[in-house]
């Protein structure tokens, strides 16, 4: 499961949106089999990050290794394609077709009829719906439009469609901001598992509890640079919390620092 | 080409008629020693408007103008006059403002003349004039056709037996023509002889009657304009009459006279011969006008070279009227 | 409460209100126009469909995606005209034969395909590849297309097809002309791709949520362009078929029927939002507008009241689709 | 990397980008089209931008809105008819005087605006209280609008109109005639409205997401209806303009504006998907328009490869816009 | 402060959607400067609740009593009208204008001029850029559109413009599911804030800690009915996730119940 080379090594990860700068240049490696939590106030630059890992956006500068080899991906099809699986903050959900419909986006099962592939409804709902009830969800039915789900329900989707697909690495963004305890309780286990596999795993979340349940390292953003990169045996809720607010960087403030 | 440039400007150049008219006026403005640009307004009036705006702007020597709309140009035409540019009026009528030359077959008149050949074949078909007669109308809110329906009718009311259906192709298109009169060889299987407004529009109309299993005859045609494709069908069997609109001569006739309107001398009233045709020239409350009656075009006299749907462009030059 | 069984039919109903709409409007019609109900004429109407139906294949498939194509009824008259241009004997046309004769309905078939396939692929080379809106661009396809139409042609006619082509606006199958049945076939063929294809779900898709689409690695560049090209390719069936139909070509061939063809695909309940559509309604749509039309080629009245009553009817027959509201909203 | 200054102004030319088009287009016009270079010909392009000016600012209201007008063109038709009707001298018109005589010009103002604001009332009854599909609706009533002008007129045209009401086409200021001063007055108050105060304001919240915008309290349906009413005036203010410019109307008048006035809107930057654009940008749009337009006019190329041309030279236009992007990439 | 009407009591509220019933009879009360946390599993029906209250749908049946008269709203609007301020789930951001334009939705600030109403950008930017900081909320520009700001910054945007505007009922469907974790502890503390000044706040949340930190009353709906009803200081955590998932209503199962 382990092996000298990291996973991905991201060297100096820049990005500029006009004058403003999300990115400062980030550099950390994810192993694997590894649990990163990247953690970090709003508008750190976390999800950024994550776009620019999955293919969705250009970094404006540094390098990023893969496998050792170095990569730059054009689209987040040849990221997909390298293995890496994403699941986004705002939701990559069409709510125009159902929930057998973007489970399966992108990578429908078919049959060859005189070479014409055609769409297998019935397997892909069989699927789906294992899928979603594994994770706990319970959703009326799996042939309403997404548009008429709850929240939640739309979150479970998203997040447990990658699972059928393996990869080698999982990119996962504030994954459980809209489930319920029991939906977290399993989404949670489930990286544990994945990860067991030697899949490597970078989860965002706020929530401190959720990072250290799973997490095997813990990697800090503050306002676009990495503001810690620690062991998770080897540090508490409490400090984590005092690096991303940035109060450990001031010597001992009177009041709470704002995030100014 | 010495004398100076003529503006033309065409209204669409999406019929026959329209694209034969550019390079007739071409041709014998040239030959009296006048180049000619055309302008095409692509149907709109406003278009038009603007076009000719532009060209007052440039100064020529004079303008011909097919209107879009009759009347809707009647601001710049004033306008054109008023800034010394005379304004040659072809094919479209004006008459509610002065220009210094009118040159037109005559809409009502090839109503009229479409009247008495439809008489005439409804007479050799039936016995006595009477039938049903289907006329497809081109764009109902284009006053050219509206002025052929007119004269049509006007003549048909002396024949009450005859019934007269009128029906408009939108925009002049084609399959619009073909649809009205499939739905009605159906509604009215007695249908003895279709009128359209122009020949383009016979096209679609000869192929609806084919594929209702009509022959050559079986359902008269006739037709206006005289286009190419309506001599054609004249020769197939499909069609029997197209009433011409002499567009050589009335393109030749405006040539005749360029030299006397561009050096603004007066025109005077009087028969005059153009092309082979006989012209007569009046003085109209909007200025000189002269009219060229279209003559009926039938198997018997169809290769006439004469006919502007023959495409031979008369070799001899026109001169100028002394 | 409903039962369950109750609700499906009514939902059923509601899924497919077009036809529904069809049926009452054409019964209504037979009622009151003279003439109105005979085979002949519900066999027009199927046969004027064909042209529009047929440009509404494509542009519902771009719709559908998020697109918009204002070129097809351009690369209609095109084809049209090219196809008159070659083959037919008359007018403009050139009158070329081939041997053994009916070669001429693939080879026609065949070119009339490629002069669409290649308008598509230029609109798709601006939309996709320079990223420029395709209602410009497909706006200028639409001033350009026509424009080589007058240029080719010099604003003339076409006419005289021969008869290895003719037979097919001729001859007719349960009273209805081959080129009908060529449309139905097409529209038909194409439900299919859009219902039960990964192509056809990845239009869904991309229109539903481009972004979505293309995180989730479908290669939306590449389905765009492919879609603007099949439009392009089956506006110049359209092309094709309409040729045939009115046996060469005119100058203004097809002019307005862009008009039809956005009013039918709407009518059909495509959104022009994009990700929501189905073509057999769109299909409903055509006939629901030729219907219209028929009535009024019937009804007998002064030329110059046909538009007036043609807009009305427009928005009667549409204003049925409101009750569908009012239903979803007692189903609840 | 570059300096904020220098940013800022690269990005005040990408966000009024048409207006360098515009410029650029016209110098290189005037460079190498004879004659294109005068006075009398930049009045000319003003004077014809005035209606597609005009029929721009109530159709990008609502677009903007995240709603669509087909009905506009008509509307401008069916007021600029009615107002040749009642006050043109000859043809069709019943030549109604009044006393003083300069009252004509408030009171032909004043019912063209009623005209299409009683348009404006119908669509929206039926978009907003019907719920009924804006396009179609619209359509029906871009159908039936001309359909009116037609059976009102007879087909026929209404000429004449007194000099009291022409002289708004004849007087000019800085060389262009007062018509046009008003549709560019019209667009400066339409432009502060949008820009300025809270109806424009939640026009573009109400086209970027309507649902937060119902939900943030914003009466939704009011606005639209307002929206109609207002593009159906504006429409009507556009056929009084027009009906001076041509002292009087034509049943065909204005035939093809409605293209004409999506593509302005469109290339001045209004998103079609709602939520986006100014009236400036597509004031700069219309301009644009009727520049190609005017050096086809004067380039004296023969007349069957005009519309050839002219698809192109749009085509060309637009695609400096796509600059933008390449630029805006850099920038990052 | 304290009354003895409740602020709004819900009679048996239902809501069908087709054949889907989503609440099936929901009543209880919410008091005067009450916090009701409302918990449940993903779907259970608490953001249709919300809808219903706060006049973006219309129940199927059921009455809603609010400061002792009954109430229908047809609208957002009159709910608004009649005091009522709501955070929705899926955010209700228009990304295509500025912060200061979301900031200020339906409620811009304006001076006459001749009669005409006439947009106070500066005064407006100053208000939302005292709000954003206050929340601990860092945006680069106000003058940004929505569109490219984080989730976290979004969500601020829409937390706290509703505080601007006082009220007399909040109802915030998981408005902290984005928040970073000082932005989501200043949010707890502006929730006592208002409610100490007699407002009403509903709060639906899945993180048990939040709800037991702020709430006095947690009411549990679970599959479209109330399944609990209790008083925060009398239960626990461990039950009120227990009332969630239904475990509660079976006689201890050997395997944890599956929500199915
Ligand atoms: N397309 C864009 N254009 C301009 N600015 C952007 C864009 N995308 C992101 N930003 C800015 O970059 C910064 C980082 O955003 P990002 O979404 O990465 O934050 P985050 O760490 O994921 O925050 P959150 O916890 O709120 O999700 C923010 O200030 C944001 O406003
Ligand atoms: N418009 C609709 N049409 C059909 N079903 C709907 C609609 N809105 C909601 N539902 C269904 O009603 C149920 C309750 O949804 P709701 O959004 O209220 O759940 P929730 O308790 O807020 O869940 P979450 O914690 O995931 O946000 C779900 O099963 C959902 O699918
Ligand atoms: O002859 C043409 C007709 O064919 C018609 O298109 C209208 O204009 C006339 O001049
Ligand atoms: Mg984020
Ligand atoms: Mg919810």
């Amino acid at each position: 499961m382990s092996d000298t080379t990291p996973l991905l090594r991201l060297d100096g990860i820049r990005k500029n949106f006009g004058a403003i700068e999300a990115l400062k240049g980030i550099s950390f490696d994810i192993g694997r089999g590894e649990v990163v939590a990247l953690l970090g106030d709003n508008g750190a630059g976390k999800s950024t990050l994550v776009k620019i890992i999955s293919g969705g956006q250009e970094p404006s500068a540094g390098r990023m290794i893969y496998e050792g080899r170095e990569v730059s991906f054009s689209s987040p099809a040849e990221a997909k394609a390298a293995g890496i699986e994403t699941v986004y903050q705002d939701l990559s959900l069409c709510t125009n077709v159902d929930v057998v419909a973007n489970f399966f986006m992108g990578r429908e099962i078919v049959k060859r009829y005189f070479g014409i592939p055609v769409l297998q409804e019935k397997e892909m709902e069989a699927a789906t719906a294992k899928a979603i009830s594994d994770a706990g969800t319970r959703i009326p039915s799996l042939r309403t439009n997404v548009e008429h789900l709850s929240g939640g329900q739309r979150q479970a989707i998203e997040l447990n469609r990658f699972v059928h697909w393996g990869g080698k690495l999982v990119l996962l963004d504030e994954p459980f901001a809209a489930l319920g305890v029991e939906q977290t309780r399993r989404g949670l286990e489930m990286i544990k598992k994945i990860a067991a596999q030697g899949i490597g795993v970078v989860i965002i979340t706020h929530i401190m509890a959720q990072a250290f349940q799973v997490a095997d390292r813990i990697v800090v953003i503050r306002q676009g640079i990495v503001a810690g990169d620690v062991r998770a045996d080897d540090t508490t809720a409490d400090k984590v919390v005092r690096m991303i607010t940035g109060e450990a960087l001031r010597p001992s403030p009177a009041t709470p620092a704002e995030a100014r | 080409q010495e004398k100076g440039t003529i503006y033309y400007l065409v209204p669409t150049l999406l019929d026959e008629f329209q694209t034969g008219s550019v390079s007739a006026i071409e041709k014998f403005m040239g030959d009296v020693g006048y180049k000619t640009v055309t302008l095409n307004a692509d149907n709109k009036t406003d278009v038009q408007q603007g076009q000719m705006n532009d060209v007052i702007a440039l100064k020529p020597s004079a303008i011909v103008l097919a209107a879009v709309d009759f009347n809707a140009l009647k601001p710049q035409i004033e306008a054109a006059r008023a800034a010394g540019i005379p304004v040659m009026e072809f094919d479209r009528q004006i008459t509610s403002t002065p220009s210094d030359l009118t040159s037109v077959a005559g809409t009502v008149e090839i109503g009229h003349v479409a009247a008495g050949e439809i008489e005439r074949l409804l007479k050799e078909k039936n016995g006595s004039v009477k039938g049903k007669v289907l006329q497809v109308l081109g764009d109902p809110g284009d006053p050219y056709t509206l002025d052929i329906q007119k004269g049509f009718e006007e003549k048909m009311k002396a024949f009450p037996d005859v019934t007269i259906i009128s029906k408009p192709a939108m925009q002049w298109e084609a399959s619009n023509a073909g649809s009205i009169v499939s739905d009605q060889l159906l509604a009215n299987p007695d249908i003895d002889l279709v009128f359209v407004h122009a020949a383009h529009l016979a096209v679609a109309a000869v192929a609806s009657m084919e594929a209702a299993g009509k022959k050559p005859g079986d359902v008269l045609l006739v037709s206006s304009n005289g286009a190419p494709v309506g001599l054609d069908l004249i020769r197939k069997g499909w069609e029997q009459v197209e009433v011409e609109q002499p567009l050589f001569a009335q393109a030749a006739a405006l040539a005749m006279f360029a030299d006397k309107v561009v050096n603004k001398q007066e025109i005077k009233p009087g028969k005059y011969e153009v092309l082979g045709l006989d012209g007569e020239v009046t003085i109209e409350t909007w200025g000189p006008n002269i009219k060229l009656p279209g003559a009926a075009i039938t198997k018997g006299n169809v290769d006439d070279p004469k006919f502007w749907g023959n495409m031979k462009t008369p070799e001899s030059k026109v001169t100028p009227v002394p | 409460m409903i039962s369950t069984r109750h609700r499906a039919v009514i939902e059923f109903v509601l899924d497919h209100l077009v036809w529904f709409i069809l049926i009452a409007v054409v019964a209504l019609f037979s009622f009151t126009v003279p003439s109105y109900f005979q085979i002949g004429i519900f066999a027009n109407i199927v046969e004027q469909s064909t042209f529009v139906a047929t440009l509404a294949i494509g542009l519902s498939l771009l719709i559908i995606a998020g697109y918009m194509d204002l070129s097809v009824e351009s690369v209609m008259a095109l084809a049209a005209m090219v196809i008159g241009i070659l083959f037919a004997k008359s007018g403009v046309g050139l009158g070329l034969t081939l041997t053994p004769a009916w070669l001429i309905v693939p080879v026609s078939l065949a070119i009339a395909l490629a002069v669409g396939a290649v308008v598509g692929a230029s609109n798709a080379f601006f939309v996709v590849r320079l990223k420029m809106n395709a209602f410009i661009v497909t706006l200028a396809a639409y001033i350009w297309g026509r424009g080589l139409v007058v240029a080719l042609s010099g604003g003339r006619s076409a006419q005289e097809l021969p008869a290895e082509l003719r037979f097919l606006a001729i001859e007719r199958f349960l009273s209805v002309p081959l080129i009908a049945w060529v449309s139905i076939a097409a529209t038909l063929a194409f439900a299919f791709i859009l219902n039960k294809t990964p192509f056809g779900r990845h239009l869904l898709l991309v229109g539903g949520n481009a972004t979505a689409a293309y995180r989730a690695g479908i290669r939306v560049d590449r389905l765009t362009a492919t879609t603007f090209v099949l439009a392009g390719a089956i506006a110049g069936l359209a092309g094709w078929l309409l040729a045939i139909r009115t046996s060469g070509a005119t100058a203004n061939l097809g002019v307005g029927m862009l008009f039809q063809t956005f009013a039918a695909v709407v009518i059909g309940g495509v959104s022009l939002k994009g990700g929501v559509g189905s073509l057999t309604g769109v299909y409903a749509g055509v006939l629901l507008l030729a219907s219209i039309q028929t009535a009024i080629n019937l009804m007998g009245m002064p030329a110059h009241f046909t538009q007036l009553i043609q807009g009305g009817m427009v928005l009667v027959a549409v204003l049925l689709d409101t009750v569908k509201i009012a239903i979803r909203k007692k189903l609840a």
